[in-house]
């Protein structure tokens, strides 16, 4: 093993204190104090805030005033402020891979309770770092250049948003929206807390922006089917279901929907969550975007029997936009950056039984509730129930299906929000009794508290207890009155409470296909399942794969301010990596040093990527640098010890062995 | 030129077959011109010189010392540092002086173990007296004296500074020339280089083209078991063959004879641990994902050890087995 | 390294994407375990070579833990399958080493486990702890013994014999 | 939650748990993340007639001023359904620890136990039954079986199953209606299976009702000691009480057999046994799922599926079934509080339950559990209505279809 | 292991303990020489100089049947082989043909007829190298000469390059052949159970055949330089036949069912010094026949005939010592399987001594021919 000599090389060891999260675990001094005698360390000290500006430019002061070409930092996670410590390094003049982090904050401060052993692990961990870093070679950041396209995934207000901004930016941005029309759940809803101005009102004028923006290329009633490549260069299948409707051809005219052999509307609308009723043939709602029917072959006459007088298609005869041929296609596009922003579904009420939902007629979810709200629903903005009356006393459940061991242990942050302005819109559409059941209410965020007090003066009662049983009111059990079992905490009494309409306020939870959506962009899940953020607080909207980014309840509950504030945030990062052109990507790519290679080819087949090719004319093995990832299976792998990896080298990391080993 | 004015020359042998001897004897008409340009001074297998003579020359009196056989008694422990004191230039001959050779296999037994088995528990000895080998016998009045058996298998290189290594088992006569001309024209690389090429044997192998670029293998499969393809790629066959991970410079003698290469010629110098690095080579090789199918893959490799470390257990990372062996499970009968 | 204050020593290969993260997340939430385990960073568990699960050992390690990303979740799509394979083949030669399997280990840990971190250090420390210290740098030296011996007498020959001019 | 037992803890909780103790213990940290919701005091049958319902014990333990909780007979009122436990939402074990601990605790301050409570417990520890009859009696019922039911201390050999047939189904006549139709099906299905007969002994379940009785204790002792002397492979038993006292209480006794209640055992045997089931019945039933079998240890479906192999049974659902069932008011010593309820003034769950089976306009009540037949048989008595009923356990109305 | 014992001056052993007239002189031969495997000598005289007691130490030992435990059987044959270097191709043979035992498979005929080419062809350049390069110096260059001159280099300086080269020349032909079918001539690798790696191409066939031609005369030429070299010395053939190199022991060869000499397979059988059969078993059965003393002096164990019992180092009609390699295999078979070729070998064995009776004469020195 060649190591070069160690006059050469003199490092520089600086060891942080992160105020006392370090120091306050282990003895700082003992450790600059060991690693001071290392062969090769020229300058060893410690400091309280390395990460900041001032450590910095400590270190880049050392390094011109001591000649020093090595620098170990030992602090945090490499994977928090590593690249930090590198652009320091590169300012000074030296060459940033010179420079390595040891984790004494997250692998040994923040989690031994023991100092002296706590100490002693620190030393050892430089020990390692030192012997390491004398090893490295001079690399340079290798540039990967970046499409300018951007793939979003998901047409809620967070696609939406994001891609429109990315648009406005000149960016070419493609949304794939699985349901037949962008706007997801916030379509749905009547009007939106605190400002109670109407949801379509505010997410009509965008989605309709995307319809006509040039730069976007909105893809409805389509899915991502499979995702390659890297950072800059993923290339991307998407699958277009068939919608029989010819989109360029069709205007929205619905001439084919009056058409429709069925001249009532008979089947169950998903949009309006099975209240209303629509035909096979059929727009989601009237501001759908792009505003073009389709048909469900699950219902329409034609799929099923092939015999129907396709009287829509006479309809349609000028433009002839009906096409009953229409197949699944397929597409393939070259994307830069990708903005997940799948969004959430609510938590089903069934699996809480004593609510009765699905048993009870009079039981509604939240979102069924928007619906019976909004005038563009099912009912026209009057809350009649199934049984065809309005209801004279409404009880809303708060923390359905959320802040419970046995569905979702935590809080879903809006249900507590959109129940009082249930209530509101309820009491306001009415007149009804309004009962709010809750166990805390919580109104974080601007003009929230406001919003509570004003909806507590208008007259709600408010129970603070959650509902135990719920049964038909034996006083008259015939049309549907039910009652509510509940203990007023604050009262100490139990409560027997008769409402006409029970409002369950269902939480959120990830969507059901969350890991198949997962594995295809290579993202993580935290506990709750929802996708996991790179970091909580520094990077709540990078995921771990590069060049992938979440925005809204993908990433866990949260409102359409905060949502609409992480699309903008998304597209932002998105947009800085497209602009700068390039991202850098860590030089740890392997190579072959031909001179010993013995064109066994053992390495060729274990290359995920295809990187490793046979050198046709030397019969040797060959890495293509581009598509190498660094992950260093071939390096392990290659029986004559033939293939390197850059950062990563064979002799590099025995020596770090060597050194963790070292008793300090 | 009178003898005294050639370069002196020595050959010994520790623990070893003869093998490397016949090779040098194997360098045929080439062995004339050697002979001519060397003075031999000590070749216990051909020449009469003894012990005596040996400690009689001055110190550094031998050119060059080549020294076959790994180092298993104080004898032998002896002679290399009695040849290392002569000698200017000590050159390891063979895999068995580089790496410990097929007798370092015994490093997987315990010294007690393996005498216990020898002279008292093999089912041909009647030693009722249970008598061993003694350090010394005494014989009226004086003793007969005999070395002692280390517990641990060396290499050369374990006891004695070394120059230069010939690998091989046994090396061939191509290299040995080769090896000897650059001596005598003083043309040698740094010290402690292996004098044979530093590329694994798939370069030399004439089956290289036949291996396919995704080999990706269900099982491991035992040559007895299967009808050899002459023509295809050994590996290729699910047969384990050593080649990608040793040295060439062998000209893929076994390959030509049919049979697999078992690594005789050692790693090349970037490898740490021959067997462990072949051991990447072959488990990456393989196509199951789930523990079960990769266990059962894994059955035609049955001796890791003796597969991967036939000739380089002495200067295995681990250098031998720890602790109480297993043969005291075979003794009696149940494998381990 | 007296049998009183031994304490074993653990050489942890955690994969970047997943498991080094997730001691991370442990350290995050300040999750309490034993200090006995020393993390080296690769890119992928793939990267690990068996050479260096046999120098860890060689250099003193009692135990050595391989972290890597649940199958099918590795970040290069088929690395950790590969470490899989190289595991089921190591233990065997270790075994046949003398060296027992319990000391080397393979968990798959996501970025989200940081409590399995915390679970899976502190039951290997039990385990290293019951089996005892390995300390393969003492075995070589007593090793050795049997040959230091024989070489002093022969330095001290040398010294002795005059050297002709 | 249902009643399950967490994998790392060998069982609910130490035996030498007290109060005091409590919040120590995993089961006490859960309870101090108690978010004083209500759902337990909202669900509790008898919720509203009790001063310290669940909630307000937690937060009174919380704050030490448990004296004072003591001194009210909330605790007495608590019939051990399980529902609160059920649905809390943050996984407290108020039925299994937190209340017979307050409950133990009541009774010793109470100036004096209800009477009927205070017999039947001396008559179980005395007699080993609650009905104060006597042991020898005990297998008597045997007799007036259809088919032959071995005892063990007569056949002196191992047997697969050992069927602990507990007190009500041994010596009430309406209990042994339920023996022998077990027994029938035992037969059918040819189960090796034995009794303990006269050497048996109340599980001691409802004199658990408080958590560290000496009563329990006795019985324990002498019941592993008989089970102890005889080599089996699985206990099966027929009433839901002992099941869980099996399950729960006896591990911290060392007892680890393979237990199992009649119900999901017959369920494993059900394909066996359609054929068998020949002769229609022709009724609608509606099902009333036992707390002690359904929220407390799980088994809701396998009484349905029994009832749906019987030929001619139409299966209605009362308004509250599965988890959320209401009680017959027997457990936790209900079963002998019925004249102290009625004193204050408490309606009693029995004619709730029964109400609310007569609204499904079903002939038929299905039970589980032994001490139902009789609460709800007598709730039918006092309470009028048009449409005649039957009280029938599942396994009665197997053995009513199953062919001679 | 063929054993020479070359004849040496009686000589002062450097560093034995002789001090003092009246104690016995000892005299210590370290290494021997000019055979494969690791010796020493200890002779012990007695006042008046005669040997008294004598110890052929082997100072090295390996452990094969103990590290050969825990191998796959396919490998043994390659792992067996290294037991010697000089005669691989019999360990080899040896362990493939036990594999044969183990699995129950007959190697089908081409392939045993691979096996035994090798095996005579190995038989021919060993014992070529046994007379030529060890043994040869002691007769050619003669007993006395000294260290320098005793040696392959001396006699080829003595008979002269051309006959060196051909000497050098058969053997290089010889070896090529077994490394045609074993990869390596030194650790072969055909062996496999049920028969060989490899193939006979046609097209090598004839260089074959030419060359089992110039064997045949090399062997003759050999014959011719035996008897001119040594018979034709009278003081050579009055050593070999003297007492001192008389060994009357038991003698254990391989013989066909005709009772006729082959190398390959066949029974194993035991004549004594009379020339009467001891016994005859298959090598399956060795372990009923043949059993090892151990002695504290050497690591090597000394093998003897069980049925008789361990006797000591004694020779005579009944020792169970039994010596093996040519003279035994010449001495426990009736005559070669293969028809003498002019002036055979049995002419040489009967002139000296001109004793009777089926060729048992004791004389080592002749048996390495």
């Amino acid at each position: 093993m060649r190591t070069p000599r160690p006059d050469q090389v003199r490092i520089g060891f600086y060891i942080c204190h992160c105020g006392t999260n370090i120091a306050g675990a282990l003895d700082v001094g003992e450790v600059v104090n060991h690693v001071a005698g290392l062969p090769g360390v020229a300058l060893a000290r410690d400091y309280k805030y390395l990460c900041s500006d001032p450590g910095q430019e400590l270190i880049q002061h050392d390094i011109r005033d001591h000649g020093l070409n090595r620098i170990v930092v030992a602090a945090c996670s490499p994977l928090m402020h590593e690249r930090t410590f590198r652009r320091a390094v590169e300012e000074a003049g030296l060459n940033p891979f010179y420079c390595h982090m040891v984790n004494i904050r997250e692998h040994d401060a923040w989690v031994h309770t023991d100092r002296q052993e706590a100490t002693a692990k620190a030393k050892a961990l430089a020990t390692g770092a030192v012997r390491r870093v004398a090893l490295h070679k001079p690399l340079e950041t290798k540039k990967v250049p970046i499409h300018g396209e951007v793939l979003v995934v998901g047409g809620g207000i967070a696609g939406i948003h994001a891609a429109l901004i990315l648009a406005d930016a000149g960016k070419r941005v493609y949304l794939v929206e699985r349901e037949p029309t962008i706007g997801g759940h916030m379509a749905r809803f009547d009007k939106t807390f605190p400002t109670l101005d109407c949801a379509a009102c505010i997410l009509t004028p965008k989605m309709s922006a995307v319809g006509a923006h040039p730069n976007i290329t909105l893809w409805t009633y389509s899915e991502v089917t499979q995702v390659e490549g890297y950072v800059g260069n993923f290339n991307v299948t998407v699958t277009r279901k068939p919608r029989y409707v010819i989109e360029d051809a069709c205007t929205g005219c619905l001439q084919c929907i009056e058409a429709c052999i069925y001249h009532d509307a008979r089947f169950p609308d998903e949009f309006n969550l099975g209240l209303g009723k629509r035909k096979p043939i059929h727009l989601p709602f009237p501001q759908a975007t792009p505003p073009v029917v389709l048909i469900d072959p699950g219902t329409c006459i034609e799929f099923k029997t092939g015999k129907c007088k396709k009287t829509c298609v006479e309809a349609c005869a000028d433009r002839r936009a009906i096409d009953f041929q229409q197949r699944e296609e397929t597409r393939q596009i070259q994307v830069g950056t990708i903005i997940i922003a799948t969004g959430f579904q609510t938590f089903d009420p069934r699996r809480i039984p004593y609510y009765g939902y699905g048993v009870f007629p009079t039981v509604y979810t939240a979102l069924e509730v928007e619906r019976l709200l909004n005038a563009a629903g099912p009912t026209g903005g009057e809350v009649i129930l199934r049984n065809g009356k309005p209801p004279q006393r409404v009880g809303i459940v708060h923390c359905v299906g959320s802040r419970d061991e046995n569905t979702n242990r935590y809080c879903s942050r809006v249900c507590c929000l959109y129940s009082l302005k249930l209530a509101h819109l309820i009491k306001e559409h009415t007149g009804a009794e309004v009962y709010n059941f809750y166990i805390d209410i919580r109104t974080p965020g601007k003009g929230m508290e406001e919003f509570y007090n004003r909806v507590a003066e208008e007259g709600m009662h408010l129970v603070r207890g959650k509902v135990a049983d719920v049964y038909p009111d034996p006083a008259d059990p015939a049309n549907g009155r039910l009652m509510l079992q509940v203990e007023d905490t604050l009262m100490g009494r139990i409560l027997k409470v008769p409402v006409d309409m029970l409002v369950l306020s269902v939480g959120l939870e990830p969507r059901a296909d969350t890991q198949e959506v997962r594995r295809k962009f290579n993202l993580c899940c935290g506990p709750e399942g929802f996708f996991l953020e790179r970091h909580p607080k520094l990077a709540p909207v990078s995921s771990y794969a590069e060049g992938v980014f979440l925005a809204g309840c993908c990433q866990g509950p949260k409102d359409i301010p905060d949502t609409v504030a992480q699309a903008g945030a998304a597209a932002a990062q998105a947009l800085a990596l497209i602009v700068r052109g390039y991202t850098e990507q860590e030089p740890n790519t392997a190579y072959v040093r031909e001179e010993d290679c013995s064109g066994c080819k053992s390495c060729i087949p274990l290359c995920p990527y295809t990187a490793i090719s046979l050198a046709a004319d030397k019969q040797k093995a060959f890495i293509n640098e581009a598509l190498c990832k660094g992950c260093g299976v071939c390096v392990a792998a290659c029986p004559s010890g033939s293939i390197g990896q850059n950062l990563f080298e064979d002799e590099q990391l025995l020596s770090e062995v060597e050194g963790v080993l070292t008793y300090a | 030129m009178n003898p005294t004015s050639k370069p002196k020359v020595a050959f010994y042998w520790c623990a070893s077959c003869g093998g490397c001897e016949e090779a040098v004897v194997d360098l045929a008409e080439d062995i004339l011109n050697v002979v001519e340009a060397v003075e031999i001074v000590f070749w216990p297998v051909a020449m009469d010189f003894k012990k005596q003579d040996l400690e009689a020359m001055p110190d550094r009196a031998i050119a060059a010392a080549l020294v076959n056989g790994a180092i298993r008694t104080s004898e032998q422990e002896e002679m290399v540092r009695l040849l290392r004191r002569k000698s200017q230039c000590l050159i390891s001959y063979g895999a068995c002086a580089q790496l410990g050779g097929i007798p370092a296999l015994a490093n997987q037994f315990e010294r007690e173990e393996i005498l216990r088995y020898v002279y008292q528990e093999a089912p041909s000895v009647i030693n009722n007296s249970g008598t061993y080998p003694q350090p010394a016998t005494p014989h009226n009045g004086d003793t007969v004296t005999l070395p002692a058996f280390r517990n641990s298998v060396r290499a050369l290189d374990q006891v004695v500074e070394v120059d230069y290594y010939i690998p091989g088992c046994p090396p061939t006569p191509a290299l040995t020339k080769a090896a000897l001309d650059a001596l005598l024209a003083g043309r040698l690389p740094p010290r402690g280089t292996v004098l044979a090429p530093d590329v694994a044997l798939c370069e030399q192998c004439p089956r290289l083209e036949s291996k396919p670029k995704d080999l990706s293998l269900d099982a491991f499969q035992r040559p007895h078991r299967t009808a050899l393809d002459p023509e295809k790629c050994l590996l290729a066959q699910g047969i384990p063959c050593m080649g990608p991970a040793t040295r060439s410079g062998c000209e893929a003698l076994c390959i030509k004879g049919n049979m697999a290469c078992t690594g005789c010629f050692g790693p090349t110098s970037r490898v740490l641990d021959h067997g462990a690095k072949i051991l990447s080579c072959f488990a990456s090789a393989l196509a199951p994902k789930e523990p079960q199918g990769i266990d059962q893959a894994l059955a035609g490799l049955p001796d890791p050890v003796g597969t991967f470390y036939r000739y380089s257990l002495a200067r295995s990372l681990l250098r031998r087995k720890r602790g109480p062996s297993q043969t005291q499970h075979f003794i009696r009968g149940n494998p381990p | 390294m007296r049998e009183g204050n031994w304490r074993p020593r653990i050489v942890a290969f955690f994969c970047n994407w997943c498991t080094y993260t997730a001691a991370d997340l442990a350290g995050v939430s300040r999750l309490k375990y034993a200090p006995n385990a020393r993390v080296i960073r690769l890119m992928c568990s793939g990267r690990l070579d068996p050479q260096l699960v046999l120098a860890a050992f060689a250099r003193g390690a009692d135990g050595v833990l391989i972290g890597g990303c649940h199958p099918g979740d590795c970040h290069y799509l088929e690395g950790n399958y590969k470490t899989l394979r190289r595991f089921r083949l190591l233990r065997r030669l270790l075994r046949d080493l003398g060296i027992e399997e319990e000391r080397l280990r393979l968990e798959w840990v996501s970025a989200a486990e940081g409590e399995k971190i915390r679970q899976v250090v502190t039951d290997m420390v039990e385990t290293l702890r019951a089996l005892g210290p390995l300390d393969l740098p003492g075995q070589f030296r007593q090793w050795d013994q049997e040959v230091e011996t024989l070489k002093a007498q022969v330095v001290e020959a040398e010294r002795l014999t005059p050297q002709p001019a | 939650m249902i009643a399950t037992i967490e994998p790392e803890l060998a069982t609910v909780c130490q035996r030498d748990t007290t109060l005091e103790t409590l919040l120590q213990q995993p089961e006490g940290r859960r309870i101090l993340s108690c978010i004083q919701c209500g759902i337990c005091a909202g669900t509790c049958p008898y919720g509203e007639y009790m001063d310290f319902p669940p909630r307000r014990i937690i937060s009174m333990l919380r704050r030490g001023l448990m004296e004072e909780v003591f001194q009210s007979d909330s605790m007495l009122r608590c019939v051990a359904c399980y529902a609160c436990m059920t649905k809390c939402p943050r996984g407290i074990r108020l039925s299994d620890v937190l209340l017979p601990l307050v409950k133990e605790q009541t009774l010793q301050r109470a100036p004096e136990m209800p009477a009927e409570l205070q017999r039947s417990l001396q008559n179980t520890l005395r007699y080993g039954n609650p009905m104060g009859e006597s042991s020898r009696k005990r297998a008597n019922w045997v007799t007036t079986s259809p088919v032959p039911v071995p005892i063990l201390a007569e056949i002196r050999r191992p047997v697969d199953v050992l069927w602990f047939v507990e007190c009500y189904t041994s010596y009430y006549p309406r209990g042994q209606d339920n023996s022998r139709a077990v027994a029938r099906l035992f037969n059918a299905l040819g189960i090796d299976f034995a009794i303990l007969g006269n050497e048996e002994k109340c599980a001691g379940d409802c004199g658990q009702l408080t958590w560290e009785s000496g009563l329990f204790e006795t019985l324990t002792d002498y019941n592993m000691e008989i089970l102890r002397k005889y080599k089996f492979n699985r206990l099966v038993t027929g009433d839901t009480h002992a099941y869980n006292a099996f399950r729960i209480r006896y591990p911290m006794y060392g007892f680890n057999y393979e237990l199992e209640h009649t119900t999901p055992f017959l369920t494993r045997h059900v394909e066996q046994l359609k054929p068998r089931l020949k002769k229609p019945l022709n009724v609608t039933v509606t099902y009333h799922d036992a707390c002690c079998l359904g929220r407390r240890a799980g088994f809701y479906e396998e009484g349905r599926t029994l009832l749906r192999a019987i030929p001619g049974v139409k299966l209605v659902e009362m308004v509250h079934n599965r988890m959320n069932s209401l009680c017959c008011g027997g457990g936790g010593g209900g079963m002998w509080l019925d004249t102290y309820f009625k004193q204050k003034g408490m309606d009693r769950l029995s004619e709730r339950r029964i109400k609310e089976a007569l609204a499904t306009g079903a002939d038929v009540l299905a039970i589980s559990c032994p001490y139902e037949v009789y609460r709800f048989e007598d709730a039918l008595k006092t309470l009028p209505h048009a449409r005649p009923m039957r009280v029938r356990d599942v396994v009665e109305l197997l053995a009513e279809s199953l062919e001679d | 292991m063929s054993v020479a014992t070359p004849i040496l001056p009686m000589r002062e052993a450097s560093g034995a303990s002789s001090a003092g007239l009246h104690r016995p002189r000892r005299v210590t031969i370290d290494p021997i020489t000019r055979l494969e495997g690791h010796g020493k000598i200890e002779i012990f005289l007695d006042e008046k100089g005669n040997v008294e007691r004598a110890f052929m130490q082997v100072p090295e030992l390996r452990g094969f049947e103990v590290f050969s435990r825990g191998r796959p059987a396919e490998d043994m044959p390659q792992i067996t082989s290294r037991i010697c270097g000089v005669c691989p191709t019999a360990h080899h043979l040896a362990s493939t043909k036990t594999l044969d035992d183990l699995y129950q498979v007959e190697p089908p005929p081409a392939a045993r007829k691979i096996r035994e080419l090798v095996y005579n062809t190995f038989m021919l350049e060993d014992h070529a190298l046994h007379f030529f390069v060890l043994g040869g110096p002691d007769f050619v260059v003669g007993p006395d000469a000294p260290p320098q001159q005793r040696n392959i280099v001396g006699l080829i300086q003595k008979v002269g390059l051309d006959a060196g080269r051909k000497v050098i020349g058969m053997r290089r032909r010889l070896r090529d052949l077994i490394a045609y079918f074993g990869g390596k001539v030194v650790h072969p690798v055909l062996g496999l159970p049920g028969g060989v790696s490899k193939a006979l191409s046609p097209q090598d066939l004839p260089g074959f055949q030419q060359l089992a031609q110039d064997s045949l005369e090399f062997a003759l030429w050999t014959l011719q330089v035996f008897k001119q070299a040594v018979l034709a010395n009278p003081e050579y053939v009055k050593l070999i036949t003297a007492e001192a190199y008389t060994h009357k022991t038991c003698y254990m060869g391989m013989v066909d069912e005709q009772d006729k000499v082959n190398f390959y397979d066949g029974k194993l059988r035991v004549v004594d010094a009379g020339g009467r059969e001891v016994c005859r078993f298959a090598a399956r059965q060795y372990l009923d026949h043949i059993a090892e003393h151990v002695e504290p002096w050497s690591y090597v164990k000394f093998p003897y005939l069980k049925d008789r019992g361990w006797k000591g180092f004694v020779e005579g009609v009944d020792t169970s010592i039994y010596s093996v390699a040519p003279l035994a295999r010449l001495n426990a078979a009736t005559g070669m399987a293969t028809p003498p070729g002019p002036g055979g070998l049995r002419g040489i064995l009967h002139d000296p001594g001109g004793e009777t009776g089926p060729p048992h004469t004791g004389q080592p020195l002749g048996a390495n021919y």
